[in-house]
């Protein structure tokens, strides 16, 4: 049940953003979320309650300049490899881990560790996530966590528990 | 040797194009030359737009979808009849082959979430694309298509989403006669195969352009569904008729 | 407006060129994908903003596309970078602690 | 002026994704390369509609997305098949 709402309200607002909000619009929209959301909510991970207004604001407030500016830190270093005459590269693949539970907020730390500084998430694991690294520096385990993921496992540890 | 006959035959079809249309004396009008009066096109956009109308005749703001649906509508409901006809050869050859497409690894976390996030949006602009066909580019096979995309991702993405749905079967069924249906109507309300009964409306609106929307809707559901249950075939690879 | 809206364009075509640089010139599958990735996916948010800027009535549909761009890019980047890992893909990496990846998860379904 | 600075930069972005693409010695170079082109030419798409002042290039480019999107993820699969 709580399923099927979620999934009716993100259906709903999609369909109105997509085709501006007149009358005609927004009503034939709520009839086909409703019916939409009949058939597939089940297999959806749409899922929250009121609690999401809280964490939406969370999410834009704290999370995403912390992730635009780490972005932004990206590209400029990848600018900076590849306009480089000689490529500076010592790649390699490492584990890294994490103590977030919620699968969303799994996979939203695996997309921020792919768009961060030279790292690239390959697998998600039980409480490990595997990551392409173009500069590995380091050696343990520990060092390796707190150098990719460590801002990033704090906010969504608050966001998504 | 395979390869450079192959260059030589694509050089060959260049020299030929771009000799036919570059030449002064071709067919051919250059880009922009091309006179629009004469041709046929301009009657139909005249037909829609021409303020001096007292009513459009078909009320679609995309000229495109007015012709494909309203003035060609029988022949879709033939290009749909195609798609059924190859969804249950496909159908009846998945129950005679029986070889199933197999994975050597489990898809990954990350498709797999990723999929539980994005199959929805994937879904409802689908819909919208199709429920939109007279105002926007687009229409009921693109719509459709996009559906049974966001099928062939569960599919693919997901070991366990293996139950075929059962509402597909149905749908396909129900939208086909539907469309029959609103075709028959048209004949005894207006005389002829898919006649537009409905009121044209207002350019622009969504309520607009008489029978077209509706059959862009149900061409939409019947792609889509189709798409999806070859696809079912497919990776289910056996068929209970 | 306009001068912010042609600076973001400007800003999202770069990173467009230095995407395909990348994919162009760095060594291995991996190594690209990350290249790509990174640069397209700071390019298609920026470009998209800087279009918005100029249009701010469709400014709404194209946060929606920033919004699922920015989900599917990192989805699809890392399938398929799984994908050339598990296909034993020549790599020149050295340092490797996946091993595990590659046991145990046979499945003939 | 500005219009065919952006076309350019994508256009030589596009470019050296397609040399890839020619290139690449292995199946999963080739996905990423149309991977990265496939993006590039969703913000071209959407960079038209404000070249051609029409907001219904914008369907089309969530359209491409899709599929583009659905495109990458079937090649990858496609690499984990079993050759049997």
């Amino acid at each position: 049940m709580r399923k099927f709402l979620s999934a009716f309200v993100v259906f709903w607002l999609i369909w109105s953003v997509l085709s501006g909000f007149r009358m005609q619009d927004v009503l034939i929209g709520a009839v086909v979320s409703l019916v939409l959301s009949f058939v597939v909510s089940r297999y959806l991970s749409f899922s929250f309650d009121f609690r999401i207004f809280y964490k939406v604001f969370l999410f834009i407030v704290i999370y995403i300049p912390v992730f635009l500016y780490r972005m932004v830190l990206a590209n400029l270093d990848m600018a900076r490899r590849v306009l480089s005459p000689s490529i500076p590269l010592n790649p390699g693949f490492v584990k890294v881990k994490t103590k977030i539970k919620s699968k969303t907020g799994k996979l939203t730390l695996a997309n921020s560790i792919t768009l961060t500084p030279g790292t690239m998430s390959v697998e998600v694991d039980e409480e490990t996530i595997y990551v392409h690294w173009v500069d590995v520096q380091g050696e343990e385990k520990e060092e390796y966590s707190k150098e990719i993921s460590g801002s990033f496992e704090n906010i969504l540890g608050g966001i998504f528990r | 040797m395979k390869k450079i006959i192959a260059i030589l035959l694509t050089v060959a079809v260049a020299l030929f194009v771009f000799t036919n249309l570059y030449s002064g004396d071709s067919d051919f009008k250059a880009f922009g030359e091309k006179s629009l009066e004469e041709t046929v096109s301009k009657e139909f956009v005249n037909k829609t737009v021409d303020p001096q109308r007292v009513q459009p005749e078909t009320g679609s703001a995309n000229i495109v979808t007015s012709i494909v649906v309203n003035y060609r509508g029988f022949d879709t409901m033939g290009e749909v009849t195609v798609l059924f006809v190859s969804a249950l050869g496909v159908a009846l050859l998945g129950g005679v082959l029986r070889k199933k497409v197999t994975f050597r690894y489990k898809p990954g976390f990350i498709i797999n979430q990723g999929m539980k996030i994005i199959v929805g949006i994937i879904l409802i602009s689908g819909i919208y694309i199709f429920v939109h066909g007279h105002l926007t580019p687009g229409g009921g096979f693109p719509g459709g298509a996009m559906i049974g995309s966001a099928f062939l991702l569960m599919y693919l993405s997901d070991d366990k989403f293996r139950t075929r749905i059962a509402a597909f079967k149905v749908l396909e069924g129900l939208a086909g006669s539907l469309i029959m249906i609103v075709g028959l109507v048209g004949l005894s309300t207006g005389g002829y195969f898919l006649y537009n009964f409905l009121p044209n409306g207002e350019i622009g609106q969504l309520l607009s352009a008489g029978i077209v929307p509706v059959l862009y809707v149900l061409v939409g559901l019947k792609v889509g569904s189709e798409v999806s249950n070859i696809l079912g075939d497919f990776f289910i690879g056996e068929v209970e008729e | 407006m306009t001068i912010i809206g042609y600076f973001f364009l400007l800003v999202g075509a770069s990173f467009y060129a230095l995407g395909g640089l990348g994919m162009f010139r760095m060594p291995d599958v991996f190594n690209r994908l990350q290249a790509g990735t990174k640069a397209t996916t700071l390019g298609t948010i920026s470009l998209l903003f800087g279009v918005g800027m100029l249009h701010p009535e469709w400014m709404l549909k194209i946060l929606l596309i920033i919004v699922f761009l920015t989900i599917t890019n990192p989805v699809s980047s890392s399938t398929l970078a799984r994908s050339a890992y598990l296909a034993k893909v020549k790599t020149k990496t050295k340092k490797d602690d996946l091993k595990l990846l590659l046991n145990g998860d046979d499945d003939d379904d | 002026m500005m219009d065919i600075l952006v076309f350019f930069l994508t256009g030589f972005g596009a470019l050296f994704s397609i040399l890839r693409i020619i290139l690449g010695p292995s199946v999963a170079d080739r996905a990423a390369a149309l991977d990265t082109m496939n993006v590039i030419i969703t913000g071209l798409i959407v960079f038209l509609a404000h070249v051609f002042e029409s907001s219904l290039y914008l369907d089309i480019a969530i359209i491409y997305g899709v599929l583009a999107f659905l495109e990458t993820v079937v090649f990858s699969r496609y690499l984990e098949v079993d050759p049997k």
